[in-house]
């Protein structure tokens, strides 16, 4: 689904991204793990546009080249993202922050999906709310609720479960799952958790500095490898 | 040749003034080019040099130093905003340069180095308020302006002098607008009730500028027209009118020494001119600019009886010099540097136009110190030698503040 | 001038880990005091009568669904929002509901807020230097002056935090985690006698997890502390009460094991499988 | 101590070089050479360069609370004309009897229009100390009562901006009033002479523009000195993130007020030292229109460095002077031009152009903060 | 009013003559002898002359009175013919002649006398036209004719006028004449039956009549006129408070349509757009432009000013947005900046290519004048149709930030601007309508403005702090807040003005606003909750 090759980023002068290279294999979960300020964010933000990279290429679906598209094209291709920090617009409502990504929708439909709120009961019950007002993890909710209006291919999520209840977080799990396997949805996902990535994963990958150390199929994912990458 | 002789031209061409003065830069222009064209003075060439000070006031000073200390200018016109006199008047005075100001103002100042072509108070307001008076029989008064000096000080002039003709205090409402004021509902109400108290009433106006434009529209719209309660205004002109729909205003008045459609030779040639300079057929002419015009040629005159452009020399000869105005009379310089103007009353018409219906039999001197302010009534102005004294007390027999310091 | 200085000086002595000598009263029992709090936003009740009670010294961790009011709880604390009906007290003798955010920050009330949120324009040092304990008015700040042992004590709380490579990098560069850990340094180098610390895991790797529990244990005793957070692993490991908050009220309290085998916190909270 | 710090600096020392080297050379230029030679410095351009020092002085003041504190005041003209008007008004008493009218107490305007009595808030004016302490207070205490009321209430943003705009307006309009006893709208002028200086001759002149270079030096160590100690960057601090703030203790209130009050003090004295040498004060000074200009002087120059702020006071007069004399009728297409071109091309003005920026004390532009660094 | 007795002995003239009027000619030479001593006596001695002429029962002469009472009645001065003025713009006149009315193409203004006319002699002539308008089949023109009789009533028309009632059909005009009469009969002679018939009337001429029967020395009749008086005042008050609440909400609206632009790109989008005075600006050319276009049609040209001065404004916004503002993104403070110079250039842009001048924009028929509720208020028509013209650009901007997905997007992309592209927002094209929409709003504000105050290059800056106030006052981002805040700090500013006149009225709103955002940190209609907060 999304083939990423040999891409470098600097974020001014400070080499960020070294040479990376990474595949996200269509209708599987991708973890990306690695600790804290390793670039893990900042690939994502190259995926969606949002950071330019310097050279490289990432290739989506097989055949487009993400690299010369704007940003608001990228999702129209069918990504959906969530960001870390969540990135809702405080000053909409819950349901206009879900409206935004109606746009996009390939079926032109102006109604949010049942879905959404089937998944986040909460959404719907304070959808009159600003987001910004809403708790933390409401908010995070409301993200990964956003990216589903518009019913992506590729779904990037950056630490989802970031300050979500643990009985939603594994909701949130299930829901991954069953995108996968019903509607062949692919999942990028950066996860600190261990037993989260563990559970919910097909295959990983481990950042360190910027570049890519070690990818595989999630059972690889051993103790060693995260004692060597995964701790400090 | 000679080196040219230099003439300052001091007007905004930008900010909020420009819409008065810049026309007035273009009048110089015109002079200057036309006395070239005639052979210069003395064989000389005039160079203008023109410089914006924005309507900036501290910056009409910056601009007046530069004139006379940078440019070495023989003479300046230019000003039109009092304060802007008031700004200038200190650098003119120190660089000893010459100023010729061509607006109407509030009097009660005398320079040894300007000379006032415009209005004094007895020049515009006393005669139009006689007229009202007299002619018209007016005997209630609203007394608008704009809060700032000029209007004020009229307005106490004003006041003083109704009340020795015997107008009661009652009889007299006087009301100030900020700026730019454009909401008028309420006051042209108050005036309509005030005038509606069955004696007749005149509205005198001494509302500057921008703020006329929706003060007119809103006394078309509340219904009062001229014949109920005229107003006279003493800074409405051609030019204004010419941002104005005129249709709703026939037959208000207006004060000045000059208008565009005096019927006089020298009147049309110098309107013909005009328009010939700008290009424009639609042109107008107004009274700052007959000051201008009767300025540049007593300057000229001055300067030829003088046979030098020496500041000095040209201050002592310019007195008395006499020349034609725009309305078929002459105006001369007096000793205190004021000139003599008749006064006209015009009415608006519907074209833009004023027509006359009143004038003073003859010319009037222009008096700096007016005789209705308790502080200036005892003051005379004379720069002839040997008094050459901007303020002397006929009380005392004294001369006062500037000529002490000179004296020092 | 050199009175204030030794003002100053005088806590240096101190390691940064002990507390200054705060004029809080705690003889009469429990640091902080809620009684019957209650405060709605357009009609929505947040808080709806709660009552909790933190000891000196202790270490508390406070769980709940999202939405629960634990985040608007320590607003209340802090002096942010204003609760409608109720009292807040700490330990018995100041009334922080009388009190602004600056007054109630210099009497020892120190809070990591769930969205990191630092000094973008500064350096993660000028970060710390800012957060450090000191006298906070107008004209000693002005004339501070960071002495040698000022900075000794920032250098150690960097080395905690992991961010000495950046300690001149501007924070508003530093990757979510980074600013997550800086955070809780600037908490450290305020010395409070209360720490409210929302979220502190939140994306740190497992081990980062573990140095922050070992952090916040050896922190309680002298100080205390209020942990909210949703890992339950990392609750575990440091929790000895927990609080569970629902709907704006207690629902459940007691020991972690207590608590996860309540009926009610397993439903609103924590699901079936955990 | 705090004040001693940035003459260790480089940069404070070299923009006191620069400064110093300057006023010692107009000096030279203007005392030693021959009027006629090329490079004689006219008392004309004397008294224009001491002109822009005190633009320079008050943009450093206004960079001060914008540049490091956030507070985008559009009404820093009000604290200038203040100043001005303090020391206008003990220049209007030194004139004494050497007025028009000759009265050896009321200022001319007072006469004509009829005043009996100097206003209680004349007196005292005639002394030179009270003046100058009233250059420093009547704005200080302005900005006192103003911001203490504003910051009290947290009012940020741009409703701060706004107000403080409202303020100068609102100064401008009461000014303007003849009644107020200031002059009206022709204000204060015809001064003769400062400390028994003569205000017309040349050396006094010379004294007022080095004075003015001098209040300037003085005026930058003191606000550099501010932003390089701890208040310095807690100001910072409260303009990325005021709450934040907040939560470590600092009264965010009170660090706004004091830096406030000090920059209108210092506003106060550019006014001050403003008058005597343009020979006016009046209400325009207060028009929102020039405050706001003072605002574009200091995000030309470069915001929130400092001498960015006289960089970009200079620069914007000195181009006003020069077009306004060269294309009196396209000079606003070219100052327009101007500000439009370096904004768009220069973000952090000619200063970020001429000097590396070292640590970006700019502020973030991260759109959370935005609305609160308005 | 001394002209009073001559206007009732022509109104018996008239009378007389009115069905054969039309038939006579008056000889030519006596035509010119009356167009003479027109000319040539003093303004004293024209009333005479006019009525005169008045009187001739010359079908012409109602022609000459007209042209001389606006200035168009002359004389060629070499030749000495009476000429009237067809077209007197410019330096050459049109004109025909005014005895046989044959056209004589154009003269030199230096070659045309005009006949002079005053004020009391315009209102005398239009006192004769409208005496002679009480006999006009034309009932409105009656009306009209009966109301300016009031105040004007003397001894001798006293007499005729009870037969005019007699004979008059319609009622009002009826009432008017009744007034009229009693009126006269009260100030004059006193007549108490007559106070009963102007008690409650709110005519000015009715309440100096009341006055002056107070003073007199008849207490039945003083008592009478008291009583009538007070029940006057107490409509009065009433009258005065709808008009004061009438200006105030005219001032609001005006405030409103000056804000309610800015309170698009400033409010919602974030750009401190300092040269919205000059898009209003523009607003304001436009319809001056437009009535250059068709001239002698200014209401089909202010109609069409409503589209072209939304589009003429709203281009401009486009360029400005392409060329300068999107370079901005993100740093809202440097486009006070930019905007700032833009808006210099705006202005000096006007200054050169149009003129520094202010500019003459007509006002349609339609649009001036005022409706009469009572004879103590009455409401201007072109304030009238600004307030509803306010209301309506209010209505249609609410409507399309609410129900449009515009107005989503525009927020979402303000907010934060990369997510929201990341949502798929074309955030450049958002800009660009957001920014040419509120650049729009502020051109219609041109044109409503354009009937209102002067059209001249610094229009846009006598507006543009009010605008911020208002939209700051009302709550940054807040339409309704802009609504509501410009209605009230109008209405404020107008209670205000009769008490401590214009300038301190003024002054007392500003310290008001200052304090109030004390109050209130975030205006009228804060940004609530966490967010906003921060
Ligand atoms: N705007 C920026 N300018 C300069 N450096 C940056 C910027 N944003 C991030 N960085 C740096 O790039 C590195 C990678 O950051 P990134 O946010 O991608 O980390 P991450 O792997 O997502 O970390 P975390 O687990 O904490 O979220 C960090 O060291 C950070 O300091
Ligand atoms: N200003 C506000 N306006 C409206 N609702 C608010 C406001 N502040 C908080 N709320 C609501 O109050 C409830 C409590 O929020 P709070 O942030 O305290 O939850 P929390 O327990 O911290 O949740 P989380 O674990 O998700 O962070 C939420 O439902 C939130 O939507
Ligand atoms: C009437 C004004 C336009 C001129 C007057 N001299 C002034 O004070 O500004
Ligand atoms: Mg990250
Ligand atoms: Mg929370």
């Amino acid at each position: 689904m999304l083939k990423i090759q040999k891409i470098d980023q600097y974020y001014g002068e400070s080499h960020t991204l070294w040479d990376l290279e990474l595949d996200v294999p269509e209708g599987q979960c991708t973890c990306v793990m690695g600790r804290n300020g390793v670039g893990k964010t900042t690939l994502m933000k190259c995926i969606m546009g949002e950071e330019t990279v310097k050279s490289g290429s990432i290739t989506f679906a097989q055949e487009v080249e993400l690299t010369q598209k704007k940003i608001e094209d990228r999702s129209r291709l069918g990504i959906g993202y969530v960001p870390q920090g969540r990135q809702i617009f405080p000053l909409l409502t819950v349901e206009e922050n879900l409206r935004t990504g109606l746009a996009v929708r390939k079926d032109g439909s102006k109604k949010i999906p049942e879905r959404v709120y089937e998944l986040f009961p909460v959404l719907e019950e304070m959808r009159h709310r600003r987001g910004g007002d809403l708790s933390g993890g409401q908010q995070q909710q409301l993200a990964i609720g956003r990216a589903l209006v518009i019913e992506p291919r590729l779904l990037i999520l950056d630490e989802p479960g970031e300050g979500i209840q643990p009985n939603i977080v594994a909701q949130i799990g299930e829901v991954i799952r069953t995108l996968i396997k019903e509607d062949g949805l692919t999942v990028l996902l950066v996860e600190q958790k261990l037993p989260f990535a563990r559970k919910y994963a097909d295959r990983f990958a481990i950042l360190d500095r910027g570049r890519r150390v070690a990818e595989g199929e999630i059972a690889g994912l051993t103790n060693e490898l995260i004692k060597k990458h995964l701790t400090v | 040749a000679e080196d040219p002789i230099k003439v300052g031209i001091l007007h905004s061409l930008s900010g909020t003034m420009a819409i008065s003065e810049s026309a007035l830069k273009d009048t110089m222009l015109m002079l200057i080019e036309k006395q070239n064209a005639a052979g210069g003075i003395l064989g000389r060439q005039l160079e203008p040099v023109v410089v914006d000070p924005a309507s900036n006031w501290p910056l009409f000073a910056e601009k007046a130093r530069e004139l006379l200390a940078k440019d070495k200018v023989d003479v300046i016109f230019g000003n039109w905003t009092s304060v802007s006199r008031k700004s200038v008047l200190p650098v003119i005075e120190e660089l000893n340069g010459l100023l010729f100001y061509p607006v109407q103002y509030e009097g009660e100042e005398s320079s040894e180095n300007v000379f006032y072509t415009g209005a004094a108070p007895n020049q515009q307001a006393i005669p139009a308020v006689n007229y009202l008076m007299n002619d018209i029989g007016v005997e209630r008064w609203v007394l608008a302006g704009t809060d700032y000096v000029y209007p004020r000080t009229t307005n106490k002039i004003l006041e003083t002098y109704l009340k020795a003709q015997g107008v009661a205090p009652e009889d007299i409402m006087i009301n100030y607008t900020p700026f730019g004021h454009s909401d008028w509902q309420a006051i042209v109400s108050d005036i309509k009730a005030f005038g509606s108290a069955g004696k007749k009433t005149a509205v005198v106006s001494t509302i500057n500028g921008d703020a006329n434009v929706p003060f007119y529209r809103e006394l078309g719209n509340q219904g009062i027209n001229a014949a109920d309660i005229p107003v006279v205004a003493f800074s409405v002109g051609e030019q204004e009118l010419s941002g104005i729909d005129t249709g709703p205003l026939v037959g208000h008045l207006a004060a000045w020494n000059y208008f565009m459609s005096v019927d006089a030779d020298a009147n049309y040639e110098f309107i013909d001119a005009w328009v010939a300079y700008t290009g424009k057929e639609d042109a107008v002419t107004n009274d700052p600019m007959e000051a201008h015009y009767i300025g540049f040629n007593m300057y000229v005159e001055a300067v030829k009886k003088a046979g030098t452009t020496d500041v000095n020399a040209v201050k002592d000869a310019i007195i008395g010099v006499a020349v034609p105005n725009l309305t078929g009379g002459i105006a001369t310089m007096m000793p205190n540097h004021h000139i003599t103007k008749p006064v006209l009353i015009g009415e608006i018409q519907d074209n833009g136009q004023f027509s006359v219906v009143w004038q003073t039999p003859s010319t009037v001197v222009g008096d700096a110190w007016s005789d209705f302010l308790p502080g200036s009534k005892d003051l005379i102005s004379d720069w002839r030698k040997p008094m050459s004294c901007g303020n002397f007390n006929v009380v005392s027999g004294t001369c006062g503040g500037k000529a002490a310091v000179a004296a020092q | 001038m050199s009175f204030l200085k030794e003002l100053a000086n005088r806590d240096k002595v101190f390691n940064f880990l002990i507390p200054e000598v705060s004029p809080v009263d705690v003889r009469h029992g429990p640091i902080l005091y809620l009684e019957d709090v209650s405060v709605s936003f357009d009609g929505f009740k947040a808080i709806n009568n709660l009552n909790l009670t933190i000891d000196d010294g202790e270490l508390r961790c406070i769980i709940g669904p999202n939405g629960a009011g634990k985040t608007t709880m320590m607003d209340i604390i802090t002096g942010k929002t204003r609760p409608d009906t109720g009292s807040v007290w700490f330990g018995s003798r100041h009334n922080l509901l009388t009190k602004s955010e600056p007054e109630i920050a210099s009497l020892g009330i120190g809070r990591k807020f769930q969205k990191p949120t630092v000094f973008e324009a500064l350096t993660v040092f000028e970060n710390l230097e800012l957060a450090m304990a000191a006298d906070k008015r107008v004209l000693p700040t002005l004339t501070a002056v960071l002495n040698g042992e000022c900075r000794d004590r920032i250098d150690e709380v960097l080395e905690t935090i992991g961010l000495r490579n950046l300690r001149a990098a501007l924070a508003g560069i530093l990757s979510h985690g980074q600013k997550q850990w800086l955070e809780i340094g600037m908490l450290l180098m305020q010395k409070p006698r209360l720490l409210l610390v929302d979220e502190p895991v939140a994306g740190m790797t497992e081990q980062e997890m573990e140095r922050t529990a070992e952090l916040l244990t050896t922190l309680a005793g002298k100080q205390s502390v209020v942990v909210v957070e949703h890992d339950m692993g990392f609750v575990r490991s440091i929790a000895r009460k927990v609080t569970v908050l629902h709907q704006g009220s207690v629902l459940a309290e007691g020991t972690m094991d207590q608590v996860s085998n309540h009926p009610d916190v397993i439903k609103v909270y924590l699901g079936e499988e955990t | 101590m705090w004040l001693t710090r940035p003459l260790a600096e480089r940069s404070t020392q070299t923009f006191l070089g620069v400064l110093f080297a300057a006023l010692a050379v107009v000096t030279v230029l203007h005392l030693a050479l021959p009027e006629d030679n090329a490079l004689h410095v006219s008392a004309y351009t004397v008294t224009l360069l001491g002109k822009y020092l005190c633009y320079a002085l008050l943009a450093v003041a206004v960079d001060l609370v914008w540049g490091y504190l956030g507070i985008l005041s559009l009404g820093h003209g009000a604290f200038f004309a203040l100043g001005g008007y303090a020391m206008g008004m003990y220049l209007m008493r030194q004139i004494g009897d050497r007025g028009t009218y000759g009265d050896p107490v009321l200022p001319d305007f007072m006469v004509f229009l009829n005043w009996q009595e100097l206003p209680w808030y004349w007196l005292g004016f005639d002394m030179a100390w009270f003046a100058f302490a009233m250059v420093l207070l009547a704005p200080g205490l302005l900005a006192l009562v103003f911001g203490f009321l504003a910051f009290r209430s947290r009012v940020t943003g741009v409703y701060l901006s706004i107000i403080t705009q409202a303020l100068t307006f609102a100064l401008m309009l009461a000014f303007f009033r003849n009644e107020m006893g200031f002059g009206g709208n022709n204000g204060l002028t015809d001064f003769r002479d400062l400390l028994g200086f003569n205000l017309r001759t040349d050396a006094t002149r010379l004294g007022l523009f080095l004075a003015t270079g001098v209040a300037l030096a003085i005026g930058f160590v003191i606000c550099r000195g501010i932003v390089t100690s701890k208040l310095g960057r807690v100001s910072v601090a409260c303009r990325d993130a005021e709450a934040r703030t907040r939560f470590l203790g600092y009264r965010v209130e009170r660090v706004q007020l004091f830096v406030f009050v000090i920059s209108a003090m210092l506003a106060g004295v550019a006014g001050a030292l403003y008058v005597p040498q343009v020979g006016i004060i009046n209400p325009s000074e207060f028009s929102p229109l020039f405050s706001i200009e003072i605002v574009v002087w200091v995000a030309l120059g470069g915001r929130a460095t400092l001498y960015g702020a006289v960089i970009g006071a200079v620069l914007v007069n000195y181009a006003k002077t020069v077009l306004t004399g060269v294309m009196p009728d396209a000079w606003l297409f070219a100052l327009g031009g101007l500000f439009v071109l370096v904004t768009v091309f220069l973000p952090k003005g000619i200063a970020g152009l001429v000097f590396k920026p070292k640590k970006a004390a700019a502020p973030a532009n991260n759109p959370d903060t935005q609305e609160a660094t308005v | 009013m001394g002209s009073t007795r001559l206007l009732s002995q022509l109104l018996l003239v008239c009378s007389l003559l009115w069905p054969g009027f039309t038939q006579a000619q008056v000889e030519d030479t006596e035509a010119q002898q009356l167009l003479t001593a027109l000319a040539e006596s003093s303004f004293a001695d024209k009333e005479a002359v006019v009525n005169r002429i008045a009187g001739s029962g010359d079908e012409r002469a109602r022609g000459w009175l007209e042209s001389f009472a606006s200035n168009k009645l002359a004389r060629i001065e070499s030749s000495g013919q009476f000429i009237i003025v067809t077209d007197n713009r410019g330096r050459d006149w049109t004109v025909q002649n005014a005895l046989t009315g044959e056209n004589l193409g154009e003269f030199s203004r230096r070659d045309i006398d005009t006949i002079r006319v005053n004020n009391a002699l315009r209102g005398e002539l239009e006192d004769i036209l409208s005496v002679i308008d009480l006999k006009s089949p034309n009932q409105s023109s009656r009306l009209s004719a009966a109301r300016t009789l009031k105040g004007s009533v003397d001894s001798a028309l006293a007499k005729r006028v009870p037969g005019l009632i007699e004979t008059e059909q319609s009622a009002p005009v009826r009432a008017a004449l009744t007034e009229a009469l009693a009126i006269y009969r009260v100030a004059e002679q006193g007549d108490l039956a007559a106070v009963e018939t102007l008690s409650g009337s709110l005519n000015s001429q009715a309440r100096a009549a009341l006055q002056q029967a107070m003073r007199s020395d008849n207490p039945e009749l003083v008592a009478a006129a008291t009583k009538a008086m007070d029940s006057i005042e107490q409509k009065l008050t009433l009258n005065r408070a709808a008009e004061t609440l009438y200006f105030g909400l005219s001032l609001g609206s005006v405030l409103v349509l000056a804000a309610i632009g800015l309170a698009i790109t400033f409010g919602v989008m974030g750009v401190i757009n300092m040269a919205h005075g000059e898009l209003i600006m523009l607003g304001a050319y436009t319809t001056w432009g437009m009535q250059q276009l068709l001239p002698g049609q200014p209401g089909l040209a202010l109609i069409l000013s409503i589209p072209a001065g939304f589009m003429v404004a709203a281009l401009a916004g486009v360029v400005i947005e392409r060329t300068v503002i999107q370079y901005l993104k993100g740093r809202p403070l440097e486009t006070l900046l930019a905007t700032f110079g833009v808006s210099l250039i705006l202005q000096q842009l006007v200054r050169t290519v149009v003129s520094p001048l202010n500019r003459t924009v007509i006002t349609p028929e339609w649009m001036s004048g005022s409706v009469m509720i009572n004879e103590a208020l009455s409401l201007t028509l072109n304030r009238l149709y600004v307030i509803g013209f306010a209301l309506v650009v209010f209505a249609g901007l609410m409507l399309i930030m609410r129900k449009t997905r515009l107005g989503l997007e525009v927020r979402a992309v303000t907010q934060n601007r990369t997510m929201a592209r990341s949502m798929g927002i074309k955030a450049t094209r958002v800009d660009i309508l957001t920014f040419a929409l509120g650049s729009g709003v502020a051109g219609l504000a041109g044109v409503a403005l354009s009937q209102i105050t002067n059209v001249g290059p610094n229009l846009g800056q006598s507006y543009i702090i009010d605008s911020f106030m208002v939209v700051v006052f009302g709550g940054v981002g807040n339409l309704w807040g802009t609504l509501l805040a410009g209605l009230t700090l109008g209405t404020i500013n107008q209670l205000l003005e009769p008490w401590v006149g214009a300038v301190l009225a003024k002054i007392l709103v500003l310290v008001l606003i200052i304090l109030f955002i004390q109050k209130r940190p975030r205006g009228l209609f804060p940004q609530k909750g966490r967010a906003a907060e921060g």
